[in-house]
């Protein structure tokens, strides 16, 4: 390939405040390009991403017929579109338009100002050698399909859902669970306003079941996704629930008519603290309010030997059907929003804590099941032998801030804590010691719910709980059944002395962490996670909700630990970006698509087999390799590999790498 | 222009060039610099969209072009943003690998690691610690070694050029 | 280098355009093609004076040496660079030449030959001088480089430390491929030339696409080609019709120029590269190697590597012809 | 958590002016004040200054204050609160014990016992003060016959560093020549240093005398080299420690192995031997240096399981969260001093416990437990109720043919 034209190159570094210029000499750089063949203009400017910077570069275009553009500045994946935008503003093909990343990955990164100085310079000669083998190129636009796919019916993937739905698009929400609620519907009352968490989810989900514009799919899971931003292909496998939801009215007249009286397997939803039939629906408000049969223990099921009670009590309405089977079916969405939520830190992991050992150490969340009026014990908390507790301990940080276990803070347990503490000592009067290390309240009325909770009397001892140990020391060895007083140490570091403290029961506030198969659904979607497992955000402030593959976005706790106004803001936040994208009809892909001159190609076969999206194909009459461009998503692997160097690659050409790379390595 | 000059009485520090993949490694190096981690300024980075786009001729082009190391850096296995470009990084890694170790450049000198987007910690350690190892191996400097080869000609050519001119004098004369 | 075509351009008229052959580092096959012209061999004499051409006619470097300079219509030289004397006589013929045909694989690129840059010079010589199966010389001698004999000194040419293609050594305008190169090739380009045709300079006077493009068992190739193992010619039988690659053969076809009209293909063998690349690609090593891993049927390092122990020497494997040429030329620290 | 390669390198000669210019060191300023540490720590409430003050303070720049204070005389290098520290800062195995050396070196009267016990272990090489000469006695009355090297240095395949404990005190003797039982039914090749040996300089009992530990890490390091051996097999988990973490400042790479481990590997030959039914409720004590600082939590358990009848109790405290007996970092001879405080001794604390689970038997694998249990029983009035007894010892009784 060779240059075309004469080339008229503009130069232009950026300060970005002090940001860059604080450490390469950007002035120096400026006068270096200016020697370079090629360079017309060059230039340094304060904040090129700003409008006098943009309309710099466009008014020299204009007034130095530059062809030509390379910007200094950051990473690419932040402002090459700002800098593409404003070349072509100026009537400039933008792709003529290249950018160095001298901040994120220049003085951002080094402290030598001479070295740093001398990598960007190096970087700078490679780019100016580069971009006059740079041609014009089309952006190209892809239709975008006008269906939404959420993966995740708790209040994220719920408030996303209604969004989207109520904007007139089509939804197709997948819960895994037979219920949606999430995790939400699990609490008792939700921090600092003490609203009933019930009371503001139910009807958010009997509006998911209510709107025409959505499709509930519970009971259900994604398990395999195809295509691309606008147009994925998304593989959905239903499971039978045995309880056909056209038919069933919600009686639940066939959990009572159940061959099995009494529940006899633990609850989900009571996390195991109470127990259920193999025909049940998880909490009342469920949605859709339709029974599930657990076919591990349905003895129909299992056996086809059942007296059929529930079938029988359903009589004509012939809701039950044990001829379901699981079924996958593809579904094809423009964007999807991925909601998939946290799992809770498996407190058996901290031995010292006692949790799966004492029968008086809880969670935090099967105190929330326990102090909830629908919970197994109607709300009133009891300990397993009856009694009601007169002392509690509330273990903060429990798997959280741990080099150990997770190095995050979980960020809603402080507050959930005291939330919990309030409830507790409001219900029981029980002395309530909320063992902590900081207090985080940061948000709106946090500080004042836990100045609210202080002034209760609620004791706030500032210590990590180091040990807990049963008060008298159980005799023989079987220490799971221990029932009695626990004393829960620490040291208290306000006071300096190590404190004892005898309680009749401890909770502990089990951190937030990813769910357990969170990174087999990354995979699938092809995004990225955080170090601690999160899903990765694209950026953590200017786009929290994008994720680095385009159409796909996040919301809640699948992100990070959050709570619920977070989630919910997050998830309209999702929803706005989904919309943005189907709304737009289309989408533009970059151009940077592999392509094969005819010619030059002698048929060789070896990039068929290479393309992922069976992009290549062979034409038997011409005997060559065609690449269908609308199906390449330019990753350049039958570039690099085509043994003739016949596959070229917009915006990716060899001669554009290879004279980068000279450029590069290039003795003054 | 000083600063590039060979001769330049600077001490001597490895050039790395490296090919980082848009999706993962490349944006851990935005990671890292957007968490001002620090690490040693000897690498200059080629973004291109996957790693399978690194064409083992880039490789020795750069190493043709005077690099001391060569690093590519990309999406860790089953994470390639185009499924599997990685793997194919990976196969190309071994063979090249055999050749260079053939042509008598150390393995240490190319490297293939897998840096997720979220691993900017990485990035700085893989950075420092291939700067560290070249730093021991001392330079390869390819071109200086050419021109140290292309010595041996110089000799025949003064010798014909001063009969050249010899002759040319003496037709002159 | 226009200035010095001008007086090749002048004599015209009434002379026929001279040519010169000459025979550097190279096993001599490149001569051979020159007589395998056969009949066509008069076409080209009757077209041109071949004024120096060691191998078949009595001239010496002085009668060379003799010419004005640029008076050689054309210089076709066959053979890597070796030796100062070859280096002397690429000189001689480019200062005396308007044009300079890198002629075979060994001047375009290196050839067999420069297989030898992977060795140390004193390794090489030892081995030839004393260690080689057939070699008795248990003094260890070796050739001695000048000899003084009744006042006169002999010198032998310098054994260089680096095998080099002729276009690293001097200007080059064309080239024509092939170890050999074919008659027709030769033919074509000379008459081309002579025709006063001038493609770009440093054009390679062959097709510009991969010889798969010309290999009869092309159709035989499947489109979902993986590698689960390579094999070796010697060692496995080879089914005449189908597409070697297919047959886990390492064949070079897809990374090579055609133009050779296929040879080794139809004598049952799989290409080796002795066209060198296409134009559009600077390493053809490089390229195969991309191009073979890139479809291996592997995925675990260990997997990978056993697949790769069917290429046991991928440097003489990849760069059979094409050594001195490649972008790293030759081994840094040699055996 | 085992000391990575890294932090062990840190470790050596680390003092508290240098204390940030490495890694490990500089992870105290990570340090968030929540307290585990000193809410752990066995002796953490009768500390005037507990791990996590003297990270206060000595970011304030008042750590004169903390060397001034007898706080460090009660560490019993157990490694509780290093094991639990949320951010992992070492503090056992660096902090504590530089503080320690420095606060030994202002205490007005140094704690007698301990005074005379350093002493003995320089001047004779044990801390009992017993004769170099009677190191092998206790071999006159082993069934099995014990190779000494210094008598015959043939190569060997198991380097058995008896260490004090075993070769001298009564109780001790009784371990060491159970151990030589079992070696022999696994088929063991092995021998002893015999009258050359000397305290291996345990890191964790003389941490606060790191000139003493030097000298005595040398004179071992010189007496090894004159023999050929395949691994060394230790007892006294404190040595263990000094072996995996010490040891390797000076230049030493050699296999060790905890005997647990050493006789777990071989399980399978010893199996056979183990005919006899003991019908004993045993629960285990996990030693610090064992189970905490070496993670050998299971062989142990396991080898006991492998006796036919024993049912195992498991204590209150247990596994990483066991409590020390008091005898680690120099508590051993510090039982006086302890007193004086007011301060409960550990072992009787570990011994209620112990007694709780309604076991006959408290099972030990550490020699310095051996006599802290035994006293501790005494204290308590337990003799009918429990006996201590060595692993090596109880897997011996299940010998069907004794």
């Amino acid at each position: 390939m060779k240059e075309n034209g004469e080339i008229r190159i503009g130069f232009y570094i950026c300060h970005c405040g002090v940001n860059i210029a604080s450490v390469i000499d950007v002035e120096r750089i400026a006068a270096y390009a200016a020697t370079l063949p090629g360079v017309v203009v060059s230039r340094h400017y304060k904040y090129m991403c700003s409008d006098p910077g943009q309309e710099l570069l466009g008014s020299d275009i204009r007034e130095h017929k530059l062809n030509r553009i390379v910007v200094a500045a950051c990473s690419p994946l932040l402002h090459e579109h700002t800098f593409r935008k404003a070349t072509e503003n100026a009537g400039l093909n933008p792709y003529f338009m290249h950018m160095v990343n001298i901040r994120e990955h220049g003085s951002w990164v080094h402290e030598d100002k001479e070295l740093a100085t001398g990598k960007a310079q190096d970087m700078i000669r490679a780019a100016i050698r580069r971009v006059r083998f740079h041609e014009p190129l089309e952006k190209k636009r892809v239709p975008v399909l006008q269906d939404v796919l959420v993966i995740g019916g708790g209040i994220a993937g719920i408030h996303a859902s209604l969004t989207l739905a109520n904007a007139g698009k089509h939804v197709i929400l997948v819960e895994r669970e037979p219920t949606i609620g999430g995790h939400m519907a699990q609490f008792d009352k939700t921090f600092p306003t003490l609203d009933c968490a019930a009371c503001i989810l139910t009807p958010k989900m009997t509006s998911v079941k209510d709107h025409p514009n959505i499709t509930l799919w519970s009971y259900s899971e994604v398990v395999k996704i195809d295509g691309s931003v606008g147009n994925y292909t998304v593989t959905v496998k239903r499971k039978p629930r045995y309880v056909n939801e056209e038919l069933c009215v919600g009686c639940m007249e066939c959990i009572e008519a159940c061959i099995y009286k009494e529940g006899k397997w633990p609850d989900e939803f009571n996390v195991g603290l109470s127990k259920r039939k193999p025909i049940y629906i998880p909490f009342p408000q469920a949605v859709p309010p339709v029974p599930v049969i657990d076919p591990e223990h349905c003895v129909h099921v299992k056996t086809g030997k059942c007296r059929d009670t529930c079938v029988a009590i359903c009589g004509d309405r012939n809701a039950i059907d044990f001829t379901q089977k699981e079924t996958l079916t593809d579904i094809k969405v423009g964007a999807i929003v991925v909601a998939t939520g946290f799992d809770i830190f498996d407190a058996t992991q901290i031995p010292y804590y006692g949790y799966g050992k004492y029968r008086n150490v809880y969670t935090a969340l099967e105190a929330e099941r326990l102090i909830n009026a629908s919970g197994p014990t109607g709300g009133e908390l009891l300990l397993p032998d009856g009694h009601k507790p007169e002392s509690i301990a509330i273990v903060h940080c429990v798997g959280s801030r741990d080099v150990h276990y997770n190095r995050w803070c979980s960020r809603v347990c402080c507050m959930y804590s005291l939330k919990l503490a309030h409830l507790i000592k409001e219900r029981t009067g029980a002395e309530i010691y909320n063992f902590y290390i900081d207090m985080r309240a940061p948000g709106k009325s946090m500080e004042e719910f836990y100045n609210r909770v202080s002034e209760e009397g609620v004791h706030l001892i500032r210590g990590r709980v180091a040990d807990i140990t049963p008060q008298a020391l159980p005799e023989g060895s079987d220490q799971g059944g221990y029932l009695g007083k626990l004393v829960v140490q620490a040291e208290d570091t306000l006071i300096g002395r190590v404190r004892k403290i005898p309680v009749d029961m401890v909770i502990l506030a089990v951190g937030l962490v990813p769910q357990k198969d969170a990174e087999e659904v990354r995979r699938m979607l092809n995004i990225s996670c955080s170090t601690g497992g999160f899903f990765l955000e694209r950026h953590p402030k200017l786009a929290p909700v994008n994720t680095f593959t385009d159409g796909i976005f996040l919301a809640g706790a699948c992100q990070g630990p959050k709570d619920i106004p977070d989630s919910v803001a997050q998830a309209g936040a999702a929803a706005a970006e989904a919309l943005a994208l189907i709304d737009a009809g289309s989408v533009e892909i970059e151009p940077n698509t592999a392509y094969i001159i005819e010619e030059d190609c002698s048929g060789c076969k070896s990039c068929i087999p290479l393309c992922p999206y069976t992009a290549i194909s062979f034409d038997e009459a011409k005997k060559k390799a065609v690449i269908n461009e609308a199906l390449c998503k330019g990753c350049g692997t039958c570039v690099a590999a085509c043994p003739s160097g016949s596959i070229r690659q917009h915006l990716f050409e060899d001669e554009e790498i290879f004279s980068e790379i000279d450029g590069l390595l290039t003795y003054a | 222009m000083e600063h590039t000059n060979p001769t330049d009485a600077a001490p001597w520090r490895p050039r790395i060039v490296a090919f980082f993949c848009n999706w993962c490694t490349y944006t851990a190096a935005d990671l890292a610099g957007v968490s001002r981690m620090k690490y040693a300024p000897n690498t200059r980075i080629i973004r291109v969209m996957c790693s399978g786009r690194v064409d083992p001729q880039f490789i020795l082009e750069a190493f043709a072009r005077g690099a001391d190391g060569v690093l590519v850096g990309g999406c860790h296995p089953g994470d390639c943003h185009y499924v599997e470009g990685n793997y194919k990084m990976l196969r190309r890694y071994h063979l090249l690998q055999r050749i260079l170790s053939d042509m008598g450049i150390e393995k240490e000198r190319f490297r293939l690691e897998w840096i997720s987007a979220s691993e900017g910690d990485k990035v700085k350690s893989v950075i420092n610690d291939m700067v560290e190892k070249l730093t021991g191996l001392g330079p390869l400097a390819l071109p200086d070694q050419r021109a140290e080869w292309d010595r041996e000609m110089d000799i025949l050519e003064e010798k014909m050029s001063v009969a050249e001119t010899a002759e040319k004098e003496g037709t002159h004369a | 280098m226009p200035e010095k075509q001008k007086p090749a351009e002048k004599r015209k008229a009434p002379e026929k355009p001279k040519v010169a052959l000459y025979w550097c580092s190279s096993c001599g096959g490149c001569e051979e093609s020159v007589v395998d012209l056969a009949e066509n061999i008069l076409t080209v004499i009757d077209a041109v004076d071949i004024v120096f051409w060691p191998v078949a006619m009595d001239f010496k470097k002085a009668d060379v040496e003799a010419m004005p300079d640029g008076s050689i219509f054309a210089s076709l030289i066959n053979g890597a660079i070796r030796t100062s004397e070859q280096e002397e006589m690429a000189r001689l013929l480019r200062k005396k030449s308007a044009v300079v045909i890198a002629y075979g694989a060994c001047a375009h690129l290196g050839g067999i030959p420069a297989l030898a840059n992977q060795f140390e010079r004193e390794r090489i010589l030892r081995y030839i001088y004393e260690e080689a199966p057939t070699v008795i010389n248990t003094g260890g001698i070796r050739p001695m480089t000048t000899y003084k004999d009744n006042g006169h000194t002999a010198t032998l040419p310098v054994f260089r430390h680096v095998v080099r293609t002729l276009d690293q050594v001097v200007d080059v305008d064309y080239y024509i491929p092939g170890c050999a190169p074919t008659p027709k090739l030769l033919l074509d380009a000379l008459l081309a030339l002579l025709r006063g045709e001038r493609p770009p300079k440093g054009t390679v006077l062959a097709p510009d696409t991969a010889l798969c493009e010309e290999c009869p068992r092309k159709d035989s190739k499947p489109t979902d080609l993986h590698f689960t193992e390579f094999r070796r010619p010697h060692a496995a039988p080879i089914d005449p019709e189908l597409c070697l690659l297919a047959q886990g053969f390492v064949c070079m076809g897809p990374a090579t120029r055609g133009g050779c009209e296929a040879r080794c293909i139809h004598g049952n063998m799989p290409c080796t590269g002795c066209f060198g690349p296409t134009s559009r690609v600077r390493d053809q090593g490089a390229k195969i190697l991309s191009s073979l891993a890139s479809n291996l049927d592997a995925q675990e390092d260990k997997d990978i590597l056993k697949i790769l122990e069917g290429i046991p020497d991928p440097v003489g494997t990849f760069y059979r012809y094409g050594l001195a040429g490649s972008l790293l030329r030759r081994a840094l620290k040699p055996l | 958590m085992l000391a990575t390669e890294e932090a062990v390198e840190q470790m050596w000669g680390v003092t508290l002016d240098k204390l940030y210019d490495s890694e490990e060191g500089r992870r105290i300023l990570s340090c968030i004040q929540c307290g585990t540490c000193v809410g752990t720590c066995p002796h953490g409430e009768y500390m005037d200054y507990p791990p996590r003050r003297i990270i206060t303070m000595l970011k304030a720049g008042l750590i004169d204050e903390v060397l001034a204070s007898d706080s460090m005389v009660m560490c019993v290098n157990c490694y509780a609160c290093q094991t639990k520290c949320p951010r992992n800062i070492r503090l056992t195995e660096i902090l504590l014990p530089i503080v320690k050396e420095q606060s030994l070196l202002q205490l007005e009267t140094m704690p007698a016992e301990l005074q005379k016990a350093i002493e003995n272990t320089f001047r004779y090489g044990n801390y009992m003060g017993e004769s170099a000469r009677k190191r092998t006695q206790w071999t006159k009355t082993s069934k099995i016959p014990v190779r000494i090297l210094s008598e015959d240095p043939r190569p060997v395949d198991a380097l058995w560093l008896v260490e004090s404990d075993l070769s001298y005190h009564p109780r001790g003797q009784d371990v060491a020549r159970a151990t030589v039982q079992i070696f022999d039914a696994i088929g063991a090749d092995f021998a002893i240093l015999g009258n050359e040996e000397r305290s291996a300089g345990d890191c964790g009992r003389l941490s606060w005398e790191p000139g003493l530990s030097e000298t005595l890490i040398d004179y071992t390091l010189s007496i090894l080299k004159k023999y050929t051996y395949n691994r060394i097999i230790v007892s006294d988990p404190h040595a263990l420690d000094a072996l995996n973490f010490r040891y390797p400042m000076f230049g030493f790479s050699d296999t060790v192995e905890a005997t647990v481990s050493f006789v777990h590997r071989h399980l399978d030959m010893l199996r056979p031997r183990l005919t006899k039914t003991l019908k004993y409720r045993v629960t285990y004590h996990d030693s610090c240096c064992l189970g905490r600082h070496n993670k050998l939590y299971d062989e142990p358990r396991e080898l006991l399981l492998a006796i036919p009848g024993i049912e195992l109790r498991e204590m209150v405290h247990t596994r990483e969260n066991s409590i020390c007996c008091g005898g680690g970092g120099g508590g051993m001879w510090l039982d006086t001093y302890y007193k004086a405080k007011g301060m409960e001794r550990l072992s009787d604390r570990r011994l209620r416990e112990a007694l709780a689970t309604g076991a006959d038997v408290l099972a030990i694998a550490c020699p310095y437990e051996l006599s802290r249990f035994e006293d501790a029983v005494k204290v308590a009035g337990a003799e009918n109720r429990i006996v201590v007894r060595d692993i090596m010892e109880l897997l011996v009784e299940s010998f069907g043919d004794n």
